[in-house]
């Protein structure tokens, strides 16, 4: 039997609410598939399972707030019998969000135990009641007639709740962004009590980039053109493969390398607040496919659907907060992440370069790494390798 | 009156009849004319004959076989065309159609399209009159079949018992619907079925259409001078299917042109020219001004308009505004 | 002053009649027997044989002339001994009085009254009991009334009278003999439902007979705890959805008491409207107690139990709350 | 497309990629950047939303003219009257 554990989708992250469950018992259940959403202090990620097999248990319901770790729900690996039991056949099955891969005649006769026969009893007015003082009635027991839930049960659940809970419902902007500022406070207080950081500078010069990207993009349509970013965001990740102390995790007082590498990306949301979710792969992928990715990625976090996978990936993080006219960033790593690179505003400089004076674009870049991961040195030789890759853009492309 | 306008009068009545029936099958044809429809093609004389021995605020009470007596009660042939199309400039506003043809001014309280319904309705208002000493009237109109019902008798008996002046006028045309009175009936003389009640009755041709206005003008008469019903059968005869979808399996033809040599028109108008009371260029112009009235009301009824549809459940119950 | 039911009824007949010269009765035994109820006993010898009129056993006809007469100016109240009979007068009620207002497109009005017994309980077997007012209230172009109350059992008669439109009063036979302490007996409406005891936990909804036993199983119940609202409907047609509503947005809850048989009944229409209107505001289903299907039998306990009784609508209210009331 | 549509259009999109401003506290003739928080992926995302929705492709090389609203009007109104 499998166990569907609430995912850490990042150090801040104590707890989650299911928000919907996109399988149902008897569901096959493929690597990578989402099968659930949950609302995060920072967005409703999709939760993907990482495990195949099929639902047999959905063990928390919709609504209700769990802890990182808590089973959500249970597998039953392929091969591996479910529980007997006459499914039952009058609810028509939720559509699947895929194709169902399962023939299309009757299902087999399997599903787990703990599904009741017929939908929660929950008397109208309950339902609305709930509703609107953001109750999940599926999560109260009912005192009604035949034990369904009725108001005086959703009115006592609304009233422990406001003392031992946290509202159930999304939260509102406002209510989000409060929420927020909580978790960064908490992950930020970690990071610095307990990551002994360490701040490298180098200066990057960005003509080569720059021209490059230029020459690039006036052969193509606007939704073909690439910004710096996405090329900086590329050298990252390209380093970052080839000098792996910086890219993974620090955990039980050890490091652990990082097999892909994720970067994520400081996302800064309209209204405040800030999300640093993963591009996967990076050092695969084209600069047009990176592209791609970054602006959907933006496009997904400041509209508040993220992946987990997003959430919990990053195995090192990119700011760019160049936009907003800062020259340089000394960052905060993200734990459990071990280094952190950061770029300024691109700015016109008057430097000596082959014996010669030249107005040249360079940008500030800078790492900020844990010393229990790496060191200074090897800090440095990892700056260094950005800014080369970064005066060979075409080396980037692919 | 003179007998020649008398006689112009009768002819003309059962003229517009007979040929707004015959244009009111033409436009059932056409669609024009829906439901069911009832007509009164061969018993004109009765209409015509005794309609005419009423007063203007006696009281009328008919069946759904009742265009002629609307017609001749006074009820414009516009406002009766309008209704069968179902037009609100109609006698019922479009409500009634061709079986509830109605007007209140003319007290004229609808034709009635349970058989036998009318009967009670009928007691009821002369029970009205008695007691609020109104010295009126009100002829019932119903034909043989409604004399199988139990409200012809409870009617009869209450009326006698009570003493009320009903007018009793039973359209006996042989057939309710498609069954002959011998296959209904015990007793087929209906004035003995009216007589047990102790009602005063008297059986006329009606086909002959001097004839029933004589009758009619007789149980007037008796109704009014003794405030008591009074029971008149017209031996009558409808040369038409019983309505529009009928195909008359109940009856051979032969029987239907025997009776059509006794069509009250024809025998009225060869009457009237050998006696001279009507010359042939007035029954010419009768004609004519038939054609031109029913002209006249089909343009009307065309030219009709549809209630709104959003006005349907008015007239259910009465209108506050209206209390 | 304690005041009956019967005569509540007759008072109101009494009064109608010295209020209004066009006011007469008619029906089997109004006159010299002084009405099957005794409703109208005396008011012969007060009024006369023109007004207070005895009938032939002719239910059709009599109810027919009553239409006519009221046609025609008078203000008719006409007795029909029982529902049960009142079928043979159906015709009349339903294709004419209902009826002619509006296949005349308007031109007439109906002003009549048709009084009769309904209801169960007086060992009357299955031709003299059955409680068929939801038929008429089936119809439209006619008001249908059910006075429970002493106070109704006068006050409605003189609305009723006034109205132009048909109207017909429904008396349960077992209220007859109820009687109540009425200061003045004054005229009430008929267009309204009334809430004849306040509660906020659930809503009974009865009419007529039923209505004393809803409000002894409201006492009975405020014992355990549970708080009723009992609504008399008053008027069966036109519904007074409004009273309805508000009480069972407030109670969340309903129990619709109704001496007719269940299948096609008056209480599924309360149901129905219940659910159209206030689905959202249901903690409970709703629920209803009417009669056993079987025609009412003679034997007095097979009668009861045929019957709608105060425990069942206890145990139906009980039923729309779980463990806690 | 008049001129008040087409502003329209181009506010629409702007305020696609910026919900949070109100539309009448846009001035015409102002830096947009002053007004707008908008990063380089919000000005690329602005930029391809006036592609989509007007069919107007900026070259890289023009971005530096679009300052105000005006300037992002203007452009498009002025490469919607030149065919391709």
């Amino acid at each position: 039997m499998i166990e569907f554990k609430m995912p850490a989708l990042g150090a801040d992250m104590d707890e989650g609410t299911l928000d919907e469950w996109l399988v149902k018992p008897g569901d096959k259940v493929t690597r990578g598939q989402i099968v659930a959403v949950v609302e995060t202090t920072k967005a409703a990620v999709e939760i993907e399972c990482w495990q195949e097999g099929t639902v047999s248990e959905l063990i928390v319901p919709v609504g209700e707030t769990v802890q990182v770790g808590t089973v959500l729900a249970t597998l039953a690996a392929s091969g591996e019998p479910a529980e007997e039991q006459p499914r039952r056949r009058s609810r028509p099955a939720r559509p699947a969000k895929k194709p169902a891969s399962a023939p299309s005649g009757p299902r087999a006769t399997r599903t787990p135990p703990a599904v009741p026969q017929h939908r929660r009893w929950v008397s109208p007015a309950a339902r609305r009641l709930a509703q609107s003082l953001g109750v999940n009635v599926d999560t109260i027991s009912g005192t009604g007639p035949q034990g369904s839930v009725i108001i005086s049960d959703v009115e006592q659940a609304a009233d422990s709740k406001t003392t031992l809970t946290k509202p159930r419902t999304k939260p509102a902007a406002s209510d989000r962004a409060a929420q927020m500022r909580k978790s960064i406070a908490a992950a930020m207080g970690r990071s610095k009590r307990e990551i002994p950081h360490y701040y490298l500078v180098d200066e990057i010069i960005l003509d080569a980039a720059l021209s490059w990207l230029i020459a690039r993009n006036a052969q193509r349509s606007i939704d073909e053109r690439v910004l710096p970013a996405a090329l900086l965001l590329k050298a990252v990740g390209v380093a970052a493969q080839r000098f792996g102390e910086f890219n993974g995790f620090w955990r039980d007082d050890g490091f652990q390398p990082a097999s892909g590498v994720h970067v994520g990306v400081g996302i800064s949301l309209r209204g405040g607040g800030l999300v640093a979710p993963a591009i996967h792969d990076v050092p695969e992928k084209k600069l047009g496919e990176l592209m791609d990715d970054l602006s959907d990625l933006v496009a997904r976090a400041r509209s508040f659907s993220l992946r987990s996978s997003e959430m919990s990936d990053p195995t090192i993080t990119v700011t760019n907060l160049g936009d907003q006219g800062v020259e340089a960033v000394f960052g905060i790593i993200y734990p459990p992440q071990v280094a952190l690179v950061g770029f300024g505003r691109p700015t016109q400089q008057v430097r000596a370069i082959d014996g010669g004076i030249r107005i040249v674009s360079a940008v500030q870049a800078t790492l900020a790494a844990d010393h229990r991961a790496s060191d200074g040195h090897r800090g440095a030789l990892f700056l260094s390798a950005i800014n080369e890759l970064l005066q060979e853009p075409d080396l980037l492309e692919k | 009156m003179t007998d020649t306008k008398l006689a112009h009068e009768l002819l003309s009545d059962m003229v517009r009849v007979r040929r707004m029936e015959e244009k009111c099958a033409e436009l059932y044809s056409a669609a024009k004319i829906r439901g069911f429809l009832h007509l009164y093609v061969g018993e004109e004389a009765v209409a015509a004959g005794s309609l005419r021995a009423l007063a203007d605020d006696d009281a009328v009470v008919a069946t759904y076989r009742e265009h002629a007596h609307a017609l001749l009660r006074g009820i414009p042939m516009t406002s009766i065309m309008a209704e069968m199309f179902g037009k609100q400039e109609g006698c019922s506003r479009g409500r009634g159609g061709s079986m509830h043809l109605f007007d209140a001014s003319r007290r004229f309280y609808g034709g009635n399209a349970i058989v036998a319904g009318g009967l009670p309705l009928a007691v009821g208002i002369a029970l009205a009159d008695a007691m609020l000493q109104q010295k009126r009237v009100t002829a019932c109109y119903f034909g043989d079949g409604a004399v199988a019902e139990g409200a012809f008798h409870e009617s009869l008996n209450m009326a006698v018992l009570w003493n009320l002046p009903v007018l009793f006028c039973c359209e006996n045309n042989l057939y309710a619907m498609g069954t002959a009175l011998d296959r209904a009936q015990s007793q087929t003389d209906l004035t003995a079925k009216a007589a047990s009640y102790r009602v005063p009755t008297m059986a006329v041709d009606g086909m002959d259409v001097e004839a029933c206005h004589t009758a009619a003008q007789q149980g007037v008469d008796h109704v009014r001078d003794t405030g008591g019903p009074f029971f008149i059968e017209f031996r009558t005869y409808r040369f038409r299917a019983h309505s529009m979808f009928d195909p008359e399996l109940y009856r051979d033809k032969a029987e239907v042109e025997q009776w059509r040599e006794r069509d009250p028109i024809q025998l009225f108008t060869e009457q009237c020219l050998l006696d001279r009371r009507l010359s042939e260029a007035d029954v010419r112009d009768i004609e004519t001004s038939a054609a031109a009235e029913i002209d006249a009301a089909v343009a009307f009824a065309e030219a009709g308009t549809w209630e709104d549809a959003a006005d349907l459940e008015r007239d259910v119950l009465t209108p506050a505004s209206a209390r | 002053m304690k005041t009956s039911y019967r005569t509540a009824v007759h008072d109101a007949l009494r009064d109608a009649f010295r209020d209004d010269p066009r006011v007469v009765l008619m029906g089997e035994d109004v006159g010299r027997y002084g009405g099957t109820y005794a409703a109208s006993k005396g008011l012969l010898a007060e009024f006369g044989p023109e007004r207070v009129r005895d009938t032939p056993l002719s239910e059709l006809g009599f109810v027919g002339i009553g239409i006519g007469a009221a046609l025609n100016g008078l203000r008719p109240i006409v007795e029909v001994m029982t529902v049960n009979f009142s079928l043979l007068a159906l015709d009349q009620i339903v294709n004419t009085a209902a009826a002619l207002r509006h296949m005349s497109g308007g031109q007439f009005s109906v002003p009549l009254v048709v009084r009769m017994a309904t209801g169960a309980g007086r060992q009357l077997a299955a031709q003299h009991s059955h409680s068929l007012e939801p038929w008429y209230a089936h119809i439209p172009g006619i008001k249908v009334v059910a006075p429970a109350t002493v106070e109704d059992a006068y006050g409605m008669l003189g609305p009723a009278l006034a109205d132009p439109d048909p109207v017909v009063i429904f008396e349960h036979v077992q209220l007859y003999n109820t009687s109540a302490d009425v200061e003045a007996l004054t005229p009430t409406d008929i267009s309204r439902a009334a809430v004849r005891r306040s509660g906020t936990d659930v809503t009974l909804v009865a009419y007529g007979g039923s209505l004393g036993k809803a409000l002894d199983a409201a006492n009975e119940l405020s014992l355990a705890g549970i708080d009723c609202e009992v609504i008399d409907l008053r008027v069966l047609r036109p519904l007074d959805d409004d009273t309805i509503l508000e009480s069972v947005r407030k109670t969340h809850r309903a129990v619709v008491i109704d001496e007719a048989w269940r299948t096609g009944s008056f209480a599924a229409e309360i149901m129905a409207r219940v659910m159209e209107g206030a689905f959202y505001d249901l903690d409970a289903p709703v629920a209803r107690v009417c009669s056993a299907e079987v025609p009412i039998p003679y034997a007095k306990h097979l009668e009861q139990a045929a019957l709608p009784q105060t425990e069942a609508i206890v145990t139906a209210v009980q039923g729309l709350f779980g463990e806690q009331p | 497309m008049t001129h008040e549509d087409t502003r329209s259009a181009v506010m629409s999109v702007l305020t696609t990629i910026a919900p949070e401003i109100e539309p009448d506290d846009i001035a015409d003739d102002a830096l947009l950047r002053d007004q707008v928080d908008l990063d380089s992926m919000d000005w690329l995302n602005f930029l391809r939303g006036i592609h989509k929705r007007l069919h107007v492709d900026i070259p890289e090389a023009d971005y530096a003219s679009l300052r105000t609203l005006a300037d992002v009007v203007g452009y498009v109104e002025k490469s919607a009257s030149t065919p391709d």
